[in-house]
């Protein structure tokens, strides 16, 4: 039955299901006007729901029968989520009152989103697996077509969700087949009967169900949607896209590799090295030839993938530390990132988003260059910059793990990776001035955008932190 | 000094001035850059001043510690050898920030604050004394030199930066795979630790290549020095100083550092690698450099002929090879930016940098073409400048180790003479054809000021090495000591005493190899071991 | 029936059993068409005496074979398919519609133990067939491809579908109270409310839902006032504008056989079933079927008196009163009873 | 286990009603062409349009609001597939199986509320 | 008598006619959603089948969940459908092209 303990454990859900509930209501009361006020609520309504996470929600342990987890691993995927939706939050009327589509339910379907992603991190157990994606996914389709005007947008938003449902159903499928053969749809039940030796209906399964959540990740080779839906859906929810959902699709293939499919590690490792060194391979050589600087985030969300998978790939408590580690600080730089890209307006204050239109922007809007400049150079992974110590820590993790080979594989792609980000930096500093910018943006974008710049360049101060938060995080999965 | 933190502080100067130049305006932001590179000089002197070269003392001085990254330490500490290559950095700043003065109008605060960050990240590697801490210096210098080159570069500045971005990355990325191998090995990351660390000889066969990688690039050794020309044809005057004085040095330093120390079995092994390269990279660049049309790609080539001297000599692996290598690199140091400059002070005015367009320089620029002899000199390296200490060390101990190496490096000093002095011909001598060039003013104040010291030192150098000599000899001794075990024997062994009995092999020969006054003083113990590697 | 089979006949089990299916099969549905024609015509002179008028009286005596007429006129009729038509789906519509209707009743029960198939989901099962039937309405409307049938198809199925959301609910009380989704469960558990009356219309609970399960009814099988599909003002003879013979009448025919078992339902469900309204014993010696039968004719007159009588709904009307009444009523209704049952019923089980 | 022999009868009558709803659509048709019956023309067979030629496409006009009908009643239609196992289990479940279920149904009606609010209940 | 893998087959059948919908399909974007709720179908199968053969209700519980959710995605996807519809005036799959990846 249903105890206290558990319930408690769920508080952020709870949180952010209240929250989310009580705001729909207001925004369909008061309409779109209130819009700037249910965001910053919404903001309110994460702050609370991370609060809550203090206590029983990272420590309290299996909760409702094994079907729900709250541990550090979660606890720390959720702060992270939830910092890239509230900033995702925050960064959005601006645009979308420009575009018409200044509408409440916005702020609201990011916080419904969370609470599947939290519930995803949190899952230890196929059903919460599935209802947590689902609901994440539901939530992220809708986001993906959010400005209903604009045909890019729709069409994003269709691509989105026929992709995101064959993968759905290629999970399902994997997962009724996992539980088929194994019996059980517990994490550890499966674990146990994948410690008898694996089955080749467990083997199927298992790839099944890592196809669906390499889609979710936008892995290669299940990535084909990534750049269409990043350069058609509005610009804010691109920057949740590359964010919070990677968190969440990240955190949970973790799970699922390490708690249900622990033993079965050497089947799963091969995937999940060929699919790591494949999405860096590819998200680099296809970034080189992008135009769209939102389809050139794209690509760099696969690369960016390949790379925190091979601390997955490593399979080990510092893997996995590492990965969620890369994940805190790709968050960070790719938020950054698309902060600087919703400064790219024309004069008339329509967005921009090519990268020629970039030209000698280091003459025209200083600080948002060196922004973008600090971010491109971390993504590309060059030193002092903190993008760096993620990719440092996910290989150290390859290294110590023995994967020599597909360190040196990966660490060699990523200077192919770094050709694209220094197209950009050559563009901004390099080339000579072309159309104005509108003035900058609001001043809480500039704020965080400054934040986001003074974390890349400081980051390393963070280190012992960092460092200790993702080690207890991998440790309550081993 | 005592525990005062002079190491951070002479990084903390310039980072101080960097982040001023940023949001100040241009004349202010020269002035400031200025002033924080003369700081450091002056921080600089007082830190040779106050090092103990009596090698009796501690090997690391100045050591820092704090662990504030988690993983890696904010660890500094110098020997000698570092305190050379840092004393190069931060004499040669202030030289590079008068240099731009008036040749960089655009953007200026920005150029002051890359340049600083440069010296900070410069100062950084040579003081890093956690291997982390190193890859993070090294690598970060790719960022300002990008924007340096990109920004303020010249008409193909875009491909020249792009290609000494991604090669030097590609290089170095493999060094850290093997960083992380030997740190997960080690146990430690610290490099005095892992200096003295012995690695499985196996193993040290990949470690060394990976860090070749990096260190050849950065060198640049031939093959992959070909981006040196363009980097340094498109980079602004004092981006090709301070690229040939200092950065090209990081590549030296690295071998010292950690290749031959971490790896002496395999830098035995994969010396006559070394060799092979170098000997291809003395002869050809320097045929190449003597075709040049351009003074500064020129220069460059004379640059890549000039680091496989090092290279030869840090691998003949024993003292002289690696002081005259420690020798070479700080006189080239000296020398190329000089010679740098003093293209830079002919390009200022006539904007171009094509020979032919030159010419009878010494009749309206008297002043320039005295110095521009010294340094021309210099760099062939006539007896009495920097560059003939370090070349004549360093091929003694190549000689030691191959003859056939020496010979065929010899003649990169011979070709070297052909090239340079054809340039100085070509520039100074012979008929004024062109009228602009011949209207051209002899040197400003301000450029006599930038190279009259770099002149002095050179000389200084070049007639009492062992005021530089003196602090790395203790640290070179140690780096020998550590090679001993694996250093093969050489084939130019000068016999000297009783004749052996017959059998005596030549193992045997190599413990009695003569002892000069620089290499004295060295445990016989060292010399006892070549045969355990075989 | 099986046994008679067996030992009359000493067929083997299984071909006895299925002999006496089949039997039972046609009991039900040929009686069934046979009621439909009748009910048709019972339609027919209800309206007609509402309206003052006579109604159907040539044919037979009272008019009573002009049902028959009818059916043999469409017989001969010249089947027509429209060229624009897709000749498969506009052949297939018409027979999905009035195989679900007669599939319906394959769960009913007429007496106690008098069923086809005994099935515990029983009241899911009716569900899930009568949904079956908004395809042929669809495909009718798709594969005329011709205006007026869209319009009417569409119409019809956004009409069907609203209710049956409410329906959904409204039975879920009924359910709840029941405890059971078998049919005769359902019917056995109305038994002596208040010690005597047999109904759960009875029960002030759930009277509200018996009301607006038969308003669901009417407007579930398009009946006026909810006729929109065929409102002949508007969309000529809605879906089946195209259709001609036979397949014509087999709208037709599924359509009355849908009120039927919809009238049969509301029986069921709220007033009893087969169990005669009041709970003394001497009633019971009346057969089940009998009662069943006399609360199906009221439940039809209710439903021919409506159509007389009320006049049509606007079609937001008839929409807003399925989503905003209906629903949050039921829904409402949900709460209200399984929270009483709790309270009194199951509140101890923990 | 249940029995599915109890759908047997079912899926027998499922056959029956098959047979009798086909021969009723094409007996007639044969019985047409039997009797002459059967004389289709070009008239005939065009779509009735009032007597005029068809304007447009017939499939052309579709009103939205259809589809906002068939996405509400997907989602209320099933959700009330977690009620019906429910609502017979409610004896074992007791309160916070019931207290469970009236969130849901709570936050159902929300999502309700919400849909009449912005409209997609009205039809004008 | 039917066994297990029997609806195994089935239901591998239906999905890869699902999945063979989806990549093959060049016509209707309404296609590809039936071909998804094909695969979910095909799901359904498996879950149940495993469900009866374990003797475990878990499988029919999922079944239950995946049905709801199923619903849920079909009702997102036709609205997305229809706004899509509604900037270009077709559903045809060859049309979904604004953005060429």
């Amino acid at each position: 039955m249903i105890e206290t303990a558990s319930l408690l454990m769920v508080m952020p859900e709870l949180v952010l299901t209240a929250g989310g509930l009580v705001l729909l209501m207001v925004a369909a009361y008061a309409g779109d006007r209130t819009t700037p006020a249910v965001s910053w609520a919404s903001v309110g309504v994460l702050i609370a729901a991370a609060l809550s996470l203090n206590g029983l929600p990272t420590t309290g342990g299996s909760a409702f029968d094994g079907l729900y987890q709250a541990d550090a691993f979660a606890g720390f995927a959720k702060v992270l989520i939830y910092l890239a939706a509230a900033v995702s939050i925050i960064v959005a009327p601006r645009f979308f009152a420009q575009g018409g589509a200044l509408r409440a339910e916005y702020p609201i379907l990011i916080l419904f989103a969370c609470i599947g992603m939290g519930m995803m991190v949190s899952s230890s157990d196929l059903l919460t697996l599935y209802v947590g994606l689902e609901m994440n996914s539901l939530a992220a389709y809708v986001l993906a077509s959010f400005m209903r005007q604009d045909e890019r947008s729709s069409e994003a938003g269709l691509k989105y969700f026929v992709l995101g449902a064959l993968a759905s159903g290629i999970l399902l499928y994997g997962i009724s087949l996992l539980y088929g053969f194994s019996g059980t749809t517990s994490f550890g039940g499966i674990a146990a009967a994948l410690g008898d030796g694996v089955s080749n209906g467990e083997l199927f399964g298992m790839v099944f169900v890592l196809s669906g959540l390499a889609f979710k990740i936008s892995a290669v080779p299940f990535h084909m949607w990534t750049p269409d839906v990043y350069e058609g859906a509005p610009t804010p929810v691109t920057a949740f896209f590359a964010s919070a959902p990677k968190v969440a699709a990240l955190g949970l293939t973790i799970r699922v590799a390490i708690e249900a499919m622990g033993p079965a590690g050497m089947a799963w490792q091969q995937i999940v090295i060929f699919v790591a060194l494949a999405s860096i391979l590819l998200g680099a050589v296809a970034a080189i030839g992008q135009t769209n600087i939102k389809r050139l985030l794209a690509y760099s969300s696969i690369n960016n993938i390949g790379f925190a998978l091979v601390g997955l790939a490593a399979g080990t408590p510092a893997g996995v530390a590492a990965t969620m580690s890369y994940l805190a600080i790709y968050i960070v730089m790719t938020l950054g990132s698309f902060l600087c890209v919703l400064q790219m307006r024309d004069k008339d204050g329509n967005p921009v988003e090519t990268i020629a239109s970039l030209s000698g922007l280091s003459q025209s809007r200083k600080g948002l260059a060196a922004c973008f400049a600090i971010f491109m150079f971390s993504l590309a992974g060059i030193p002092p910059l903190f993008g760096f110590w993620a990719k440092f820590l996910v290989f150290d993790a390859a290294v110590a793990a023995g994967l020599t080979g597909l360190a040196v594989f990966g660490i060699a792609a990523s200077v192919i990776g770094a050709f694209y980000y220094l197209k950009i930096i050559k563009t901004i500093y390099f080339d000579e001035p072309a159309a104005e910018y509108a003035p900058g943006g609001s001043k809480v974008e500039g704020v965080i955008m400054t934040a986001c710049a003074a974390v890349v360049v400081l980051g390393y101060l963070l280190n012992p932190f960092l460092d200790s938060v993702s080690a207890a995080a991998a440790a309550s999965l081993f | 000094m005592g525990g005062f933190p002079i190491l951070s502080l002479m990084m903390a100067v310039p980072m101080a001035g960097a982040i001023a130049c940023l949001f100040s305006g241009a004349q202010t932001a020269r002035w400031i850059a200025l002033a924080a590179t003369l700081a450091d000089l002056v921080l600089g002197i007082i830190l040779w001043i106050n090092f103990d070269q009596s090698g009796s003392g501690a090997q690391w001085q100045f050591t820092e510690y704090a662990p504030i990254f988690g993983r890696f330490a904010w660890a500094l500490g110098i020997d000698g050898i570092a305190l050379m290559l840092i004393a190069l950095t931060v004499f040669l700043m202030p030289i590079c920030i008068g240099a731009s003065w008036v040749a960089i109008d655009k953007r200026v605060g920005e150029y002051m604050a890359a340049f600083l960050l440069m010296e900070v990240l410069m100062i950084g590697v040579f003081t890093a004394q956690d291997i982390y801490l190193f890859y993070v210096m090294f690598e970060a210098g790719l960022i300002p030199m990008y924007l340096i080159i990109g920004i303020w570069g010249g008409a193909d500045r875009i491909y020249a930066s792009y290609k000494f971005f991604l090669y030097t990355l590609l290089g170095s990325v493999l060094m850290l795979i093997a960083m992380m191998w030997m740190v997960h090995e080690a146990g430690t990351t610290s490099i005095p630790v892992l200096m003295e660390y012995d690695f499985p000889v196996h193993a040290q066969t990949w470690l060394w290549l990976a860090f070749f990688a990096s260190f050849a690039v950065k060198m640049p050794m031939w093959p992959v020095h070909t981006w040196l020309p363009d980097a340094h044809v498109q980079a602004p005057t004092a981006g090709s100083v301070i690229l040939a004085g200092v950065l090209l040095k990081m590549g030296g330093y690295g071998f010292i550092r950690f290749s031959m120390p971490m790896f002496p079995e395999a830098s035995a092994q994969f010396a006559p690698l070394v060799f092979g390269l170098s000997m291809v990279a003395v002869v050809y660049t320097s045929l190449v450099a003597l075709v040049q049309n351009d003074m500064k790609k020129l220069i460059a080539y004379s640059s890549v002929a000039h680091m496989a001297i090092v290279t030869v000599g840090l691998f003949a692996l024993n003292t002289h090879g690696i002081e005259g290598a420690m020798m070479v690199m700080l006189g080239h140091g000296l020398v190329s930016g000089a010679l740098f400059l003093c293209v830079g002070v002919i390009y200022d005015r006539l904007h171009t940098r094509e020979i032919s367009r030159y010419g009878g320089l010494s009749i309206n620029m008297p002043k320039y073409a005295v110095l521009f002899l010294l340094f021309t000199m210099a760099s062939v390296g006539l007896p009495g400048t920097s560059n003939f200490v370090g070349e004549f060390l360093a091929l003694m101990g190549v000689y030691k180790a191959s003859s056939w190496v020496a010979l065929v490096s010899t003649t990169g000093i011979i070709l070297g003479a052909a090239y340079m002095l054809y340039l100085y011909r070509r520039v100074c001598y012979g008929d004024q054809v062109n009228a602009d060039a011949a209207a051209m003013e002899d040197l400003s104040g301000r450029e006599m000021w930038l190279l009259a010291p770099i002149a002095a030192a050179v000389l200084w150098m070049g007639v009492y090495p062992e005021s530089f000599l003196a602090p790395m000899r203790a640290d070179i001794q140690t780096l020998e000591a550590r090679l001993a075990r694996a250093v093969p024997p050489g084939d130019a062994q000068i016999k000297m005493g009783a004749p052996k009995p017959a059998g005596h092999d030549a193992h045997g020969a190599a413990t009695h190899e003569p002892s000069t006054p620089e290499s004295g003083g060295h445990e016989p113990a060292a010399h006892a071991a070549p045969g355990e590697a075989h | 029936m099986t046994a008679f089979f067996q030992s009359t006949l000493g067929a083997p089990y299984a071909l006895a059993w299925f002999l006496s299916t089949i039997i039972g099969i046609l009991v039900i549905a040929l009686p069934l068409m046979l009621a439909v024609a009748m009910i048709i015509y019972a339609d027919r002179k209800i309206w007609a005496a509402m309206a003052l008028r006579r109604g159907p009286n040539v044919v037979g005596p009272f008019g009573l074979l002009q049902s028959f007429a009818d059916g043999a006129k469409v017989f001969l009729q010249e089947t027509i398919i429209p060229t624009a038509a897709n000749r498969v789906l506009f052949l297939i519509a018409p027979i999905i519609t009035f195989t679900a209707a007669l599939m319906a009743w394959a769960v009913v029960p007429f007496d106690v133990g008098v069923v086809l198939a005994n099935i515990n989901v029983g009241l899911l099962y009716i569900l899930a067939i009568s949904s079956l039937g908004v395809y042929g309405v669809v495909l009718a409307g798709w594969a005329s491809n011709s205006k007026y049938p869209f319009y009417s198809a569409i119409r019809a199925s956004a009409q069907m579908i609203s209710y049956e959301v409410s329906i959904g609910f409204i039975l879920i009380s009924v359910v709840l109270w029941a405890g059971s989704f078998n049919l005769t469960t359902i019917v056995e558990s109305q038994k002596g409310y208040y010690g005597f009356i047999n109904g759960n219309g009875f029960n002030p609970l759930l009277f509200p839902m018996a009301i607006m399960f038969l308003i669901s009814a009417l407007a579930e099988t398009a009946r006026a006032p909810f006729d929109l599909t065929e409102a002949e003002s508007e969309l000529v003879a809605g879906y089946q504008t195209e259709y001609s013979s036979m397949a014509f009448a087999l709208y037709w025919l599924g359509e009355y056989a849908n009120v039927i078992l919809m009238c049969a339902l509301n029986a069921i469900l709220f007033w009893g079933g087969y169990l005669p309204p009041i709970d003394w014993a001497p009633l019971y010696y009346v057969p089940g079927i009998i009662w069943l039968f006399a609360k199906i004719l009221f439940f039809f007159f209710v439903f021919s008196w409506v159509k007389a009588t009320v006049p049509r709904y606007r079609y937001d009307q008839l929409m807003r009163l399925g989503w905003k009444i209906f629903l949050p009523v039921s829904l409402f209704w949900v709460f209200l009873v399984s929270g009483f049952l709790m309270l009194t019923r199951y509140g101890g089980a923990q | 286990m249940v029995d599915l022999a109890q759908y047997l009868p079912i899926l027998l009558f499922l056959a029956v009603a098959l047979g009798l709803s086909s021969a009723f659509v094409f007996l007639p048709m044969a019985v047409g062409r039997l009797t002459g019956a059967h004389k289709p023309d070009v008239a005939k067979l065009s779509e009735y349009e009032c007597g005029f030629p068809a304007f447009e496409e017939p499939r052309s006009q579709f009103d939205v609001r259809f589809y906002l009908v068939a996405i509400l009643f997907i989602i209320f239609d099933l959700e009330a597939a977690f009620l019906f196992p429910w609502a017979v289990s409610l004896d074992q479940i007791g309160w916070a199986g019931w207290a469970t279920m009236m969130i849901f149904i709570f936050e159902l009606v929300l999502g309700l509320v919400y849909a009449w609010k912005k409209g997609a209940l009205d039809w004008e | 008598m039917i066994g297990l893998q029997h609806y195994l087959v089935v239901s591998a059948i239906l999905f890869v006619m699902g999945v063979l919908g989806i990549f093959i399909n060049r016509k209707n974007v309404i296609i590809i959603l039936m071909a998804i709720e094909l695969i979910l179908l095909a799901v359904n199968i498996n879950l149940v089948a495993f469900s009866a053969f374990l003797g475990d209700l878990v499988g029919q519980v999922f079944a239950m969940f995946v049905l709801t959710v199923a619903a849920g995605e079909a009702a997102i996807g036709l609205a997305i459908l229809v706004i899509y519809f509604r900037g270009r005036g077709t559903i045809a799959v060859d049309d979904v092209n604004r953005m060429k990846g």
